[in-house]
């Protein structure tokens, strides 16, 4: 009689969540340059400063914030939920005990931890900044809001960051199961964010979302976390319903 | 014995075309069938569905009792070895051999690691790296280090020289007969493979054109040489496979052998010989639209 | 908030654009093995975890933002000054307010005190005390009080006034030019509008706290001599 | 022995002609254990169901018998009816193949036995 294998779906589900974190390691790798990135260019070109003057003084504020590596680290996490979907990327996983169900659950669990991790470097990457900051000499440097003096303010924002990455995940793998369906989808997703980069209106979307996403109260992180989970079930049907064609 | 694979109306249709209509076969037991078919013909497809990586238009497909679309017992218990296998860029063949045990209950690592080394693949080169021939041998150990119960090869020898292919079906061969399970091996070329099936299943134009064992098929058909005239005569009432003109006025035919109880002594004495059909030369008759094969083209 | 222009975010895209095409493209592809990458990824989160630990371990000289409290203070401190300064008790008041101090013999019947640039506002409030002594000196103590800006309590790099004697009568008193100042913060919070908490703006409400300038200069005359002085100089008696 | 997949003979009676050949030749002797399949298939680098087909050709024409759980023996006729069968068999459709040539090649009755005596003792001179 022949032996057969019994593999439960938590066991292979782990399986496929740590093959495929290995097999990410390298977009890992691409957001840490993105993220060193964006505190270069940042520190470099000073970002956020404004003036006032008075009679006796003119004040110069060079404001630092997080935003910049949040937004870069935003664009990576929906090029790399698009990625998961590509067909190669899917190919991937082939080769190894799997199912479609299994497979998306277990981009969605890889996306998930990946935006854990993004979440959490890019509110620890102001403190490198805040280092840098200080190491330059003769400065004026006012003390802005940090784990210590506002522990609330740095949990908050770590929630809202893994929760917008995780949007962006979601938004790019949604996109990624679309394009696979039909490659018209890339001339439209192209044109919109051309459109949305472009335009005032595009770009106060873009800061209204962030800040939306930030003002939420924290019961309420709730509604980015559905929207996710929305998408990603719209993109696992899609996923089903894809015939992947040698 | 167990009935591993089956198949029954099984259909594929890609948007109107047609790529597998009418599918029903089964195989049972620790075999190893050659699914055998020109280019195009939907072994690929079948494979696939098998595997359950595609599903079927209609019919019904099981495998190990189970439907494989979808389903993780079916996915454990069974692999499909193809060319178009990719692993991520940032692999080396190390590194996909250290994951396989954790999907692969039955995995050899010390098979997999020998027959590396056999073939002369460096485990630390990448996979995205080798040739076709050597990624088609690397994809062809991984897939024999399985140990899956259900073990399926799509055209494995491809980009492989002569060499590496003997050694690759003798490994086959020698692991089978340490382990016995259910292997497919898809070819559009019978020839080099024929020693190691016990059945073939042969596909033409997405319908099974013959599903048998390898013996069976060898008295499926029969070749006779001789005279034109002479052998037109004794074929008459005959289905006839293959034919072909020969200098001198001699005629090559193959008949489909139903019933067909020749007097040998007397075909003998009429100057009629008789031919053995190779099974791969059969094959190429069986999925021929033309009787004349590429002759026939000319001829018209 | 609207610093997103299209330039950086264009810039921005290039950059990633550039990042990618060069790490996926295939002749450019060092071949990245599992070992180096977890290697690079952590060290980079070893670096991170370390950053905040090091950030508030290192020494460092941050100023802090006015609280309620801290402002009520400082005016308090003003009053005091003020006060001090019309009670002609500034001994308490020196150590901490004293930024400029000369005398000048003085042989005139008459000084005029004249503004340098009047349009400029006044700045300097000039405090005119007589003197018992029968002596032939003017003493000019100039004195800072707490200065504060944009919620933030600037101690000291200001530019003075300076005082000219247009002759041996005439002094003219001239304001100070502003001085630059850049700071610089570092915010976990995403939007920060200014570097000062956006709520806090109706909690540290800075009140005009007086009619005043931010200098006093208080000088010492004579009393035998006359001071006559040009509108634009607030001069108390 | 190489095997010929040409298709001029099954391999399966490749097999079992190889096996007789052992017996003929003494290799195989009366109650000696008979190659298994498995042994067969990795000797000759063919299915095992094929060389078991090979064995159960021997076992119908008596010429190995089945003990069970131990393999297959010879029998201790087997030699004897190998050579009986040959001779009816393969030599008859020989000598037929011959005499059709001679026919066709127009060579007479006597001179095809002449040959055939001068083949015999060519081969006992050697």
């Amino acid at each position: 009689m022949m032996f057969l294998t019994t593999k439960s779906f938590a066991e292979t589900l782990q399986a496929q969540v740590k093959f495929k974190l290995h097999a990410y390691l390298s977009m890992v790798v691409y957001l840490i340059i993105l993220q060193v990135a964006g505190m270069l260019l940042f520190l470099l070109l000073g970002s956020a400063n404004m003036s006032s003057s008075s009679d006796l003084v003119e004040m110069e504020f060079y404001v630092f914030t997080p935003k910049p590596m949040l937004i870069l680290s935003s664009l990576w996490a929906f090029y790399v939920g698009k990625l998961m979907t590509r067909h190669d990327q899917r190919a991937d996983i082939m080769p190894f005990v799997t199912t479609r169900t299994l497979s998306s659950i277990a981009d969605v669990v890889v996306l998930g931890l990946l935006a854990i991790f993004t979440g959490i470097t890019v509110m620890l990457s102001i403190y490198v900044v805040r280092i840098i900051v200080m190491l330059k000499p003769n400065q004026n440097i006012i003390s802005g809001e940090n784990m210590v003096n506002a522990p609330g303010i740095f949990i908050e924002n770590i929630m809202t960051f893994i929760v917008f990455i995780l949007l962006m995940t979601a938004i790019g793998y949604f996109f990624g199961m679309l394009t696979q369906q039909s490659k018209l989808w890339i001339f439209f997703i192209v044109a919109v964010s051309v459109l949305m980069l472009c335009s005032a209106f595009g770009q106060q979307v873009l800061l209204v979302t962030i800040k939306l996403a930030k003002s939420v109260p924290l019961p309420l992180l709730g509604t980015p976390v559905i929207a996710s989970s929305i998408l990603f079930v719209l993109a696992t049907l899609l996923a089903n319903k894809l015939e992947v064609r040698g | 014995m167990m009935t591993v694979i089956q198949c029954e109306n099984l259909e594929k249709k890609f948007r109107k075309k047609k790529a597998l209509q009418n599918i029903t076969f089964q195989i049972e037991g620790e075999k190893i069938t050659g699914l055998i078919g020109r280019n195009g013909t939907g072994k690929t497809t079948l494979l696939r569905i098998l595997a359950g990586m595609t599903k079927q238009t209609s019919g019904t497909v099981t495998i190990l009792d189970k439907t494989p679309f979808n389903n993780l017992f079916v996915s454990a218990n069974s692999i499909l070895i193809n060319d178009q296998m990719q692993f991520p860029g940032s692999f080396k063949l190390q590194d996909i051999l250290n994951f396989a045990p954790d999907f692969y209950e039955k995995w050899d690592a010390e098979l997999a690691t020998r027959l590396l080394q056999y073939f002369r693949l460096s485990p630390q080169s990448y996979h995205s790296d080798l040739s076709k021939g050597m990624k088609n041998t690397f994809n062809f150990i991984f897939g024999l280090a399985t140990r899956c119960t259900v073990t399926m090869f799509d055209e494995p020898i491809n980009g492989m020289d002569e060499a590496v292919r003997k050694d690759v079906y003798r490994a086959l061969l020698k692991d089978y007969l340490a382990y016995p399970r259910t292997i497919i091996i898809s070819s559009h070329f019978l020839d080099e493979m024929e020693h190691l099936l016990e059945d073939i299943l042969l596909l033409d134009e997405g319908k099974v054109a013959l599903h048998k064992s390898l013996d069976e098929l060898r008295e499926h058909a029969i070749g006779l040489q001789g005279p034109a005239d002479v052998v037109k005569k004794w074929a008459t009432g005959f289905e006839i496979l293959h034919e072909k003109q020969l200098a001198g006025n001699q005629l090559y035919t193959v008949l489909k052998a139903q019933d067909c109880t020749f007097n040998e002594k007397q075909l003998l004495q009429e100057g009629i010989s008789f031919i053995p059909v190779s099974a791969g030369d059969l094959c190429l008759y069986l999925t021929n639209t033309r009787v004349g094969g590429i002759d026939d083209v000319f001829n018209d | 908030m609207t610093n997103l222009g299209i330039v950086p975010v264009l810039f921005i895209l290039l950059i990633i654009l550039l990042v990618v095409t060069l790490l996926q493209s295939k002749s450019y592809r060092t071949k990245l093995n599992q070992r180096p990458l977890k290697i690079f990824i952590i060290v980079y989160v070893a670096i991170l975890a370390v950053a905040p630990i090091i950030y508030f371990i290192l020494p460092k000289e941050e100023k802090q933002v006015l609280t309620d409290n801290g402002s009520e203070k400082l005016n308090l401190e003003n009053k005091a000054l003020r006060e001090a300064l019309f009670k002609n008790e500034t001994a308490s008041i020196d150590e901490r307010f004293l930024i400029d101090e000369w005398t000048r013999t003085f042989k005139e019947k008459e000084i005029y005190l004249k503004m340098e640039n009047p349009d400029e506002g006044e700045k300097v409030n000039i405090i005119v005390q007589t003197s018992d002594k029968a002596n032939e000196q003017i003493t000019g103590k100039l004195y800072r009080k707490n200065f504060i800006e944009n919620y933030i309590y600037i101690p000291d790099k200001l530019n003075k006034p300076t005082i000219i004697w247009r002759n041996e009568k005439t002094m003219a008193v001239k304001n100070p030019t502003a001085k630059k100042l850049s700071y610089v913060t570092v915010s976990d919070k995403l939007n920060k509008g200014g570097f000062n908490n956006e709520e806090s703006h109706s909690v540290v409400v800075v009140e005009k706290w007086d009619d005043d300038g931010p200098y006093y200069l208080l000088l010492t005359i004579p009393k035998d001599v006359k001071v006559w002085s040009d509108e634009g100089l607030r001069i108390y008696d | 022995m190489q095997l010929n997949s040409d298709g001029t003979k099954p391999i399966y009676v490749q097999i079992a002609e190889w096996l007789e050949n052992e017996i003929i030749a003494d290799q195989l002797r009366t109650d000696d254990k008979v190659y298994s399949q498995y042994q067969l298939a990795e000797l000759f680098n063919i299915n095992p169901a094929t060389a078991g087909k090979g064995l159960t050709l021997l076992l119908e024409e008596q010429i190995v018998y089945k003990k069970r759980g131990l393999g297959m023996f010879v029998t201790t006729e087997a030699k004897q009816m190998i050579l009986v069968k040959r001779r009816n068999e393969r030599l008859t459709t020989m000598v037929q193949e011959i005499v059709l040539e001679a026919r066709r090649l127009m060579v007479s009755e006597d001179e095809l036995i002449e040959l055939i005596k001068c083949a015999r003792s060519g081969e006992e001179r050697k």
